[in-house]
């Protein structure tokens, strides 16, 4: 067990724990939304942190850098994936869970959908 | 053994949706399940123990591979079930749109 | 088919043209790592797929696209084929032999007609996903009509 | 000849990409190339099997030679059976191709109709040409993946609704086949048809072997729609186009059935009679439930498909009889009879059948539909259809002088030569059913007076048409031939041998 | 080895039967998702890289496109039902138990053989090359390709892939076939 | 410009997929950059004048250490919520004004918000983003505009603007 | 360290079964989404240790490939969800 | 070797050679037809001076390239090609040629005015080389083919342009070919038993089960060619809807001539019959003499009621076959060259009497003796002729089979016993037969004629002159029987025997006597209570004039009996007809299997795996278990 192994085995086990609690999140929150914040947070930078351990581990070779390339990928990825799928469920119709105490985006969602049904008259 | 039993198990799975489902897209996923059951039959049947992916790396021995022939296959023959599965659901929409419907008890004009 | 929201478009931008190279790697690297044509192929077509996902069928003038898709598809078999017949007129008479100077083992340009054909195939196969993709939209617009 | 075979599958490879390109520029390109294409396979097949010089050969693909006596490379083999397949298959594609010229203007989309026409020719030209298990199972796909969107061509309901059961049924059948393909390499640990064969004859393990066994005859018995495996070729059949549904009903089911079927039993496994008995029930029940249901349809094509599924019936029971004596050690001379019976009851059907769906199409060309009460009175107005149908209703029902009437007397007379009275009878009683709905096809399309429509405006198919239909039509009469020794020798009785001498097949692959 | 792949394996089959039993559509899709994908974990365990990128990508395409055929075409029933809490009550519609009934016991029987048929071969992971061996042999040497896969592939089973290839063109022609607005002249 | 700027990301991108420096590789590579930069040109971010100026890179890496620490935060806070028994959520969309005016600038910001602490990017729509926080601590605008988007806002307007 | 390497690589696949539960229980499709979306997160988390744990460099490969499909699926998934009509 | 050839050959390859002829060059092909068949005729008349035997022919043709492809085929086929010329063969050829001849010539003025059967005169060529060629092979595969060909000539001779006339041909081909296909079976067994397919070289005991089942099979052939019970019931509808040339070419005379010649052929030949065998023949031959002249007496229709007629001859001729006695198979044959004659005469009559009046129904004739004389005295002749009348020729083969009846009852055997219960029924058949011919001659030449009938002329000499000559022939056979024609044409065939004795006996007389006055009496009987009601419905015709007039109440009067009331209308339900029994079933099985196929995917997959499933619990018993 040199340093590099160390600080791998450090890296994905942190990485395997944050993806852990993401997925007790995505098990335990009451509504979508809420979901996506504790699973698309908590298991990107899990997964990114295990990535990283592959840079440690690998160093500055090929595997490393497509490792390293890997990280911004899965960062755009899961974003943008977790900012179209919450307004993908908003438009499709999922409130807000219980406990809700503001939500500012229902006003613009039906000024759209009213828009949407004037596009469709004509 | 439990392996391929539970493999088999899998495409009793499809064929259970197969037989049983009424939904067009049901159907398919059934059939689906019982493709990935195949698939994974074969190359059960072409790991060997210990062994290591067949790609070559450099400086490592060129032996002690798992049987490439089985992933060969599996290969195509998953290309294939895309095939399939696109022409399954390019006639199910066209269904949908002609009957309004996915049940298939509702589409049978043909019978007799 | 309209497009999506602006973070989908901004991220789109950025990525499609590197998920477009990561297919050509996955392609050209067919005999050495995993993959080759068909996945390489299919990662071609995820990149085309999230350009019109993202941007909306209008703005690739998807009608001509789907023509011009099933073209390529066409000659990039035809391509294979002929590589493979090319064996049979050049090589050494025999359908499908690998004629060409086999090469170095783990160098890009190695392995004969098979990074030929996965090139083919990987033209063949994004063409064909590209196509059957947008058939689907296209089928569902002409409908709207 | 074997550096010719690859060309069967290349040709209408090569025509089914080009038209997509080309067809989009040049106006006719598809139809001229697929038929030149079909008409260069036909007469090659043709040649070949007639050439009595041809004997069984294997081409080997990549060019890859046997390592330590194992086969490594997909062996192209063509033997008698082969050939014999080869020539339907291009005969009938170059006649369906031609039809389809003039039939194909109701439709819109002719080059895909005639890229997937030779994708479908490829397919089966493959599926009989190869001697390994996976690429059969990968030809057949593209032969029924095209098959799957012919169907539908017309896109109209009924197209539709038959082509999603068709791949449904079709596609179970597909899995059930690769099934047993994993089956028998997990086994053999092989391919190659011929080398399996050689391992699984030193097998003992008779549970594996049953459980392949029915894989295959339910995967294929599917394809070839025995009952009660039939189900989805009444709608598949009767909504194709009427070319295609030639191509179906007369080759297809063929290929991709009825010829694997022989491949796989005949030269991989070992016969065991138990296995026989089971596929000559089906063929028994196929025959006998077939003509029953046939006999109440009104739909033309409708009432067509379900005489395939009773014709192909009979194809199995002759060679299910030869497969019993053959497994019994019994006298290999009626086995050779049973199945050259069977063998040329499948020549004849592609030739009677593929007629049939022919006419039915022109009937449904000039009238817009294919019910049979609405139909009436059209002998005098389309005598060439009237008078081709005729001639197809009364060979596929055994009349002579026609070709169906001597398939079936040498099936009749091999089975009573091997006791099985009881399907001699059968198959008396379904040829006295298939006379009697075929006659009532002739009675109520061709004479009853018609009351729905104007007959003034019905007139005589285009050229095309006609001459696709009487060239089968002669072919029925001279295809009556080959019971004759001269023919028979030539062209059935290599067939026979390439089915009943099991050594020789895979001596033609392992050259041992 | 064998455990985990089980597990995965259970996991699968869980996911299946919840995909045949979803109440809608998309759920079952998205089920046949996972699916697919624990089936490429299990490609992954079992030393079979090129058919688990295949298989993702497949999968996904596939995905792909049966989302945007079904969220398309039953839109509307789908919002109807999102209103509803569906807590699974019952799934066993009381006229498919006869189908049920049937397909358990088909089941049964083709489990048993199944069991006896694959008694006496070869355990998992224990292998005895034939024709593989052949391929295997010094095979980078033959092909020039380093992904043995590859080589069988286009190499040594070239004509399988050109079949393959023109499968996927068939259906690419059978799709645009299929989805004609018009398939005949009136 | 921007066609140039892709050709060099592409060719780039593929030198750290390969990572090899070998002579058919970097042909290929070039090749294949060439090929496909003419169709995704149009497609690509249209002002790329400001990637030559080198201030935005020490602004992004400063940038990237806060965003680290940020998403770092962001999960033990997550960690916190999910497991406390009692789960302590207050959940709820905010619309937040934006000062940033390019359309890059903007995603990038509903990115880094997504991943920094119990906040999701909902939509973007005119000059106002909307935001699913957890735990919606303060109904004042004011307040959950800072607290949300204003950690990132200036890093951002320095490296995108 | 292999030891280590199996049972993270064993704890990340039985995570899959947290997915596995939200795509089961719902209750709305786009929590199922969710759950797969985040499935295939875990999944290149996977490739990763496998490629650590078997030294094969290109498994890697796979997983850039996961991140890229997942999220075109995620993407087709979402926008189909926030469409209002049938055909735009 | 010519004869052959010009009998056969030469009207095959004529009649198809017409094929090519265009339309309305309808009187050039009848000439053609009429010269064809003239050249058969005299090379017929030839081959009268062949030696009996077995004669091989060599078909391939000299100076061809041993080894060719063609080369082999021909000597292949020149394996089957024997022929049997024997005195039966020779005389059934010869008979055939003459009546193609005849009614050639008759339908070359008959035709002309009715809408054409299409190729009328090429399927008469080949019904002509085809019959003979049956006739003349040795071959038993080459007979079942040209005997099969001959089911699609007889299909194409008749119109078939309305429901029902399609549907008589729908039926007559159905019924031909499958006896057609069951005969095949009979032909395996013995090519399985007996290596050969030789019909003079076999001798086939009937004592296994399979040797009967051959027999059996094989009779079903001949049966439904001839037209016996209970294979016969095309046969009226042919009739009814054929034109007359056909019926008389085909059911009248031409297929009894093949179907009876094969019958001699099995019983005598092929076959050595067991006592039970015979009496199972007998009783087909009276059931069908009985059965078919009770239907014929109930028959509006003069051509179908001729068609039950020709059915109800028939069975005089098994019955003579049946007996197997040298006396009876001389009675059988006889018949069958008599019934022959005077049938197609009928026809020929029939066909003259629509063309001059445009109606077959009965009802709608009568009185037509003045406008149509000779006609007239044809009919006369005829009807008396078939109803055993002396001295005409029907009088002597029946009288011939009544002795061979009597002469059978002396031997023993349980067959042998009851010959009067044959012979009774026999006499009652006749009897019944003259009751319904005064029908047919009353109902159309006696009586009132209708005004509608008042233009009714005379036919041309083409279309009465073979009919006189027929009437002729029937006078000549019935005086000169005994002296010329039995000995001299009938005793050749299968030797002579001895009637001496019998032959004057006073029962016979008696009998015949017994069953005309038998005859006149039912006639009269049924005619006097001129019973009328409302219209009956029998071969869809539902019209008809208020004509009052005997013979139209005369078969309500028969079918109002008690007993007989049932049957008829069990036999207007068609449960007497095989083909409709058989039908119903085959279509309500159909129906059912039909109705499985619900159109449900779900179900066809279970169907797929239940099939599945079932094999395995078949084959995988042994382990479960
Ligand atoms: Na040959
Ligand atoms: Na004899």
């Amino acid at each position: 067990m040199n340093s590099t192994s160390i600080i791998t085995v450090v890296l994905l086990c942190i990485g395997v724990l944050f993806n852990l609690f993401g997925c007790i999140g995505l098990v335990r929150l009451p509504d979508v939304y809420n979901r996506l914040q504790s699973a698309t947070k908590c298991v990107t930078l899990g997964t990114c942190s295990i990535l990283l351990s592959l840079v440690v581990y690998f160093g500055f070779n090929d595997t490393g850098v497509k490792s390293l390339v890997a990280i911004p990928l899965l960062f755009f990825a899961s974003t943008v994936g977790a900012h179209a799928l919450a307004r993908g469920a908003y438009y499709f119709g999922v409130k807000l869970g219980e406990g809700t105490v503001k939500d500012d985006y229902k006003e613009q969602v039906e000024i759209e959908e009213k828009k949407q049904q004037l596009h469709e008259i004509p | 053994m439990t392996l391929y039993l539970l493999c088999f198990l899998l495409f009793l799975v499809g064929l259970y949706g197969v037989l049983t489902r009424r939904n067009l897209i049901k159907i398919v996923i059934g059939l689906s399940f019982m493709e990935f059951s195949i698939f994974l039959l074969l190359v059960l049947i072409g790991y060997v123990k210990g062994g290591e992916a067949p790609i070559l790396q450099p400086g490592m021995p060129a032996t002690g591979f798992v049987d490439p022939l089985p992933q060969a296959m599996v290969l195509t023959a998953i290309v294939i079930g895309l095939a399939t599965n696109a022409m399954l659901l390019a006639i199910a929409i066209r269904l949908y749109k002609k009957y309004g419907t996915f049940d298939i008890r509702k589409i049978n004009q043909l019978k007799g | 088919m309209q497009g999506m929201s602006i973070i989908v478009k901004k991220v789109a931008q950025l990525l499609s043209g590197l998920i477009f190279m990561y297919g050509i790697y996955i392609i050209t690297h067919g005999h050495l790592t995993p993959g080759g044509g068909f996945a390489g192929g299919a990662i071609l077509a995820g990149s085309l797929i999230l350009l019109v996902l993202a941007f909306g069928s209008d703005v690739m003038r998807l009608q001509k696209r789907e023509a011009g898709s099933s073209i390529m598809e066409s000659a990039a078999i035809l391509g294979f084929l002929l590589l493979a017949v090319a064996a049979i007129i050049a090589g050494a008479g025999i359908f499908f032999y690998n004629y060409l100077p086999k090469g170095q083992l783990f160098h890009l340009v190695s392995a004969g007609v098979i990074p030929l054909y996965n090139i083919m195939v990987g033209i063949e196969v994004a063409a064909a996903l590209f196509t059957i993709f947008l058939a689907l939209v296209i089928y569902k617009e002409e409908l709207k009509q | 000849m074997e550096s010719f075979i690859p060309l069967f599958v290349i040709l209408p490879l090569a025509a089914a990409f080009l038209i997509p390109i080309v067809g989009k520029f040049v106006s006719g390109f598809q139809m001229t190339l697929s038929n030149l294409v079909f008409l260069f396979l036909a007469a090659a097949g043709v040649w070949f099997l007639f050439d009595s010089n041809t004997e069984a050969v294997s081409y080997t693909v990549g060019g890859w030679e046997p390592v330590n006596g194992i086969p490594i490379a997909i062996y192209l083999v063509a033997d008698g059976l082969s050939l014999i397949m080869l020539a339907i298959i291009n005969t009938m594609a170059f006649l369906s191709g031609f039809y389809a010229i003039s039939y194909l203007k109701q439709y819109t989309a002719p080059d895909n109709f005639y890229a997937l026409l030779c994708l479908m020719v490829a397919g089966m030209n493959g599926v009989v040409l190869t001697g390994d298990l996976f690429n059969l199972y990968v030809f057949l796909e593209i032969a029924v993946i095209a098959s799957y969107a012919l169907v539908a061509f017309g896109t109209g309901k009924e197209e539709l609704e038959a082509s999603f059961k068709y791949q449904v049924l079709g596609g179970i059948a597909s899995l059930l086949i690769l099934f047993g393909v994993a089956m028998v390499y997990w086994k053999t640990r092989t391919l190659n048809i011929a080398d399996a064969a050689t391992l699984l004859k030193h097998s003992h393990d008779r549970t594996f072997h049953l459980f392949v066994q029915l894989l295959f005859i339910t995967g294929f018995g599917l394809k070839g729609a025995l009952i009660p495996f039939h189900a989805w070729l009444p709608d598949a059949h009767s909504s194709a186009p009427s070319p295609i549904s030639a191509m179906l009903s007369g080759v297809l089911i063929k290929a991709i059935g009825i010829y694997c079927m022989i491949r796989i039993f005949f030269n991989m496994f070992i016969l065991t009679e138990e296995f026989a008995v089971i596929l000559t029930t089906l063929g028994a029940l196929s025959m006998v439930l077939g003509a029953l249901i046939a006999m109440v349809q009104n739909d033309m094509k409708r009432m067509f498909a379900y005489s395939s599924i009773s014709q192909v019936g009979y194809i199995i029971t002759g060679i299910g009889m030869g497969m019993i004596i053959l497994a019994r050690k019994g006298d290999q001379g009626i086995a050779a009879l049973a199945i050259g019976g069977g063998l040329f009851h499948m020549i004849n059907h592609a030739v009677f059948k593929g007629l049939l769906f022919l006419n039915a199409g022109a009937v449904e060309y000039e009238n817009r539909t294919r019910n049979l009460d609405e139909l009436g009175d059209l002998s005098t107005v389309m005598p060439v259809t009237y008078g081709t149908s005729l001639t197809a209703s009364l060979s596929v029902s055994g009349i002579p002088p026609f070709n169906g009437f001597f398939s079936k007397l040498i099936i009749i007379i091999a089975a009573i030569q091997g006791h099985f009275y009881l399907l001699a009878a059968l198959a008396v009683v379904v040829s006295i059913i298939t006379l009697g709905y075929f006659l009532k096809f002739q009675k109520q399309a061709f004479f009853n007076v018609s009351r729905f429509f104007n007959k003034l405006k019905i007139k005589e198919v285009p050229f095309t048409m006609c001459f696709s239909m009487i060239v089968l039509a002669i072919l029925c009469l001279v295809l009556s031939l080959l019971v004759f020794p001269g023919p028979r020798d030539l062209i059935l009785t290599p067939a026979v041998e390439a089915v009943m001498n099991v050594k020789e097949y895979s001596t033609i692959i392992t050259g041992i | 080895m064998e455990i985990i792949l089980s597990v995965i394996l259970i996991f699968m089959i869980l996911g299946a039967i919840f995909a045949l039993h979803a109440k809608d559509l998309l759920s079952a899709l998205v089920s046949m998702g996972i699916v697919g994908y624990g089936l490429v974990i299990c490609f992954l365990l079992l030393k079979a890289p090129d058919l688990a990128i295949v298989q993702i990508v497949v999968e996904t395409i596939t995905l792909i496109i049966m989302v945007a055929i079904v969220l398309d075409s039953t839109r509307h029933e789908l919002k109807e039902k999102a209103a509803i809490r569906h807590d699974g009550q019952s799934f066993m519609n009381t006229r498919l138990v006869g189908n049920i009934f049937i397909a358990v016991f088909l089941g049964l029987v083709l489990f048993y053989s199944f069991r006896l048929a694959s008694a006496h071969l070869t355990e998992f992971g224990e292998h005895g090359l034939r024709m593989a061996g052949a391929y295997m042999e010094g095979a980078a040497g033959k092909t020039g390709s380093v992904n043995l896969v590859t080589g069988v592939l286009f190499d040594f089973r070239g004509y399988d892939t050109l079949g393959e290839a023109t499968i996927l063109f068939t259906a690419v022609v059978g799709v645009l076939t299929v989805l004609r607005l018009k398939g005949k002249h009136s | 410009m921007r066609y140039i700027a892709l050709y060099i990301v592409l060719f780039g991108f593929w030198l750290l997929l390969t990572f090899s420096l070998a002579t058919d590789n970097l042909i290929v590579g070039a090749v294949a950059a060439l090929l496909i930069t003419p169709y995704f040109g149009n497609y690509f971010v249209k002002d790329v004048g400001k990637w030559v100026q080198p201030h935005r890179y020490v602004w992004l890496v400063i940038y990237l250490f806060i965003f680290t620490w940020e998403c770092i935060k962001a999960n033990f806070d997550v960690a916190y919520r999910v497991l406390h028994p009692a789960m302590p959520i207050k959940p709820g969309i905010v619309k937040v004004k934006l000062n940033l005016k390019t359309d890059m600038a903007r995603v990038m910001l509903a990115n880094s918000i997504t991943m920094t602490p119990g906040t999701i990017s909902v939509d973007i729509v005119d000059d106002y983003i909307y935001i699913h926080w957890i735990y919606v601590s303060s109904v004042e605008p004011e307040i959950y505009s800072r607290k949300v988007a204003g950690r990132f806002e200036k890093y951002i307007k320095m490296i995108f603007e | 360290m292999t030891t280590v390497l199996h049972i993270l690589l064993y704890a990340q696949i039985l995570l899959c079964f947290f997915c596995l539960y939200r795509v089961v229980m719902g209750p709305t499709i786009p929590d199922r989404m969710v759950g797969i979306d985040i499935f295939g997160v875990l999944v290149v988390g996977i490739c990763a240790i496998l490629t650590i744990l078997t030294g094969r460099m290109f498994i890697i490969d796979i997983g850039i490939a996961w991140i890229i499909l997942s999220f075109i699926g995620t993407l087709t998934m979402a926008k189909y969800l926030s469409k209002k009509k049938l055909n735009e | 070797m010519t004869e052959l050839n010009y009998i056969i050959l030469l009207p095959i390859v004529a009649g198809i050679i017409l094929f090519a002829f265009p339309r309305g060059t309808r009187i050039l092909k009848g000439i053609l037809a009429l010269m064809t068949g003239l050249v058969a005729l005299v090379f017929a008349v030839r081959l009268f001076g062949w030696e009996n035997g077995i004669h091989t022919a060599d078909l391939v043709p000299a100076g061809m390239a041993a080894g060719s492809l063609f080369n082999r085929m021909m000597q292949g086929i020149s394996g089957f090609c024997t022929f049997n010329i024997d005195p039966l063969s020779r005389f059934i050829t010869l008979c055939t040629t003459v009546f193609t001849v005849l009614i050639t010539v008759y339908s070359l003025a008959c035709m002309k005015g009715e809408r054409e059967i299409r190729h009328f005169y090429p399927y008469v060529l080949l019904t002509l080389g085809l019959t003979t060629g049956a006739v003349l092979t040795d071959n038993l595969l080459f007979f079942i083919t040209f005997w099969g060909i001959l089911g699609i000539t007889l299909y194409k001779l008749i119109p078939g342009h309305d429901e029902a006339s399609s549907a008589a041909a729908k039926k007559t081909l159905i019924m031909i070919g499958a006896s057609d296909g069951i005969m095949l079976l009979g032909i395996g067994i013995i090519w399985r038993i007996y290596g050969t397919l030789s019909m003079s070289a076999l001798d086939i005991p009937t004592t296994y089960p399979v040797l009967v089942a051959a027999f059996l099979t094989l009779v079903t052939g001949s049966f439904t060619k001839a037209g016996a019970f209970p294979f016969h019931t095309w046969i009226p509808d042919y009739t009814q809807k054929a034109p007359a040339a056909s019926s008389a070419l085909l059911p009248a005379s031409l297929d009894k001539l093949l179907g009876i010649y094969f019958l001699a052929r099995l019983c005598v030949d092929m076959f050595i019959l067991e006592g039970w065998l015979v009496f199972v023949l007998l009783l087909i031959g009276v059931m069908t003499i009985i059965f078919a002249v009770m239907m014929a007496l109930i028959q509006h229709e003069y051509k179908k009621l001729l068609g039950y007629h020709a059915v109800s001859q028939v069975g005089y001729m098994v019955v003579g076959l049946a007996l197997g006695t040298p006396l009876g198979i001389a009675g059988g044959l006889f018949h069958m060259i008599n019934n022959a004659i005077y049938k197609s005469g009928l026809f020929l009559v029939a066909g003259n009497v629509e063309k001059a009046t445009g109606k077959n129904d009965l009802d709608h004739l009568g009185g037509l003796s003045k406008a149509m004389p000779i006609t007239f005295v044809a009919a006369l002749i005829f009807a008396l002729s078939i109803s055993g009348v002396p001295p005409l020729n029907g009088f002597a083969s029946k009288w011939l089979i009544y002795q061979g009846i009597i002469d059978f009852g002396t031997q023993p055997g349980a067959a042998n016993q009851i010959w009067y219960i044959w012979l009774g029924l026999a006499v009652l058949g006749s009897a019944l037969t003259l009751a319904s011919f005064i029908k047919f001659v009353a109902g159309i030449f006696l009586g009132r004629k209708s005004k509608a009938l008042e233009k009714v002329r005379e036919v041309s000499p083409l279309m009465w002159g073979p009919g006189i000559l027929l009437a002729l022939v029937c006078l000549v056979f019935g005086i000169f029987a005994a002296s010329w024609v039995v000995p001299r044409i009938i005793m050749p065939l299968y030797g002579s025997f001895g009637y001496t004795g019998i032959w004057q006996s006073t029962t016979v007389s008696m009998l015949i006597l017994a069953s005309i006055v038998l005859g006149v009496l039912i006639y009269w009987l049924a005619g006097v209570r001129r019973f009328r009601t409302d219209e009956i419905f029998i071969g869809g015709e539902t019209t008809r004039d208020q004509t009052d007039f005997p013979v139209t109440g005369f078969y309500k009067t028969i079918q109002d009996f008690r007993f007989f009331s049932v049957i008829y209308k069990q036999a207007e339900k068609k449960w007497f007809d095989i083909y409709d029994v058989t039908a119903k079933i085959v279509f309500s099985l159909g129906n059912l299997l039909s109705k499985a196929h619900t159109g449900v995917l779900t179900a066809y997959a279970i169907w797929i795996f239940a099939g599945l499933v079932l094999f395995m619990l078949i084959l995988f018993q042994f382990i479960i278990l």
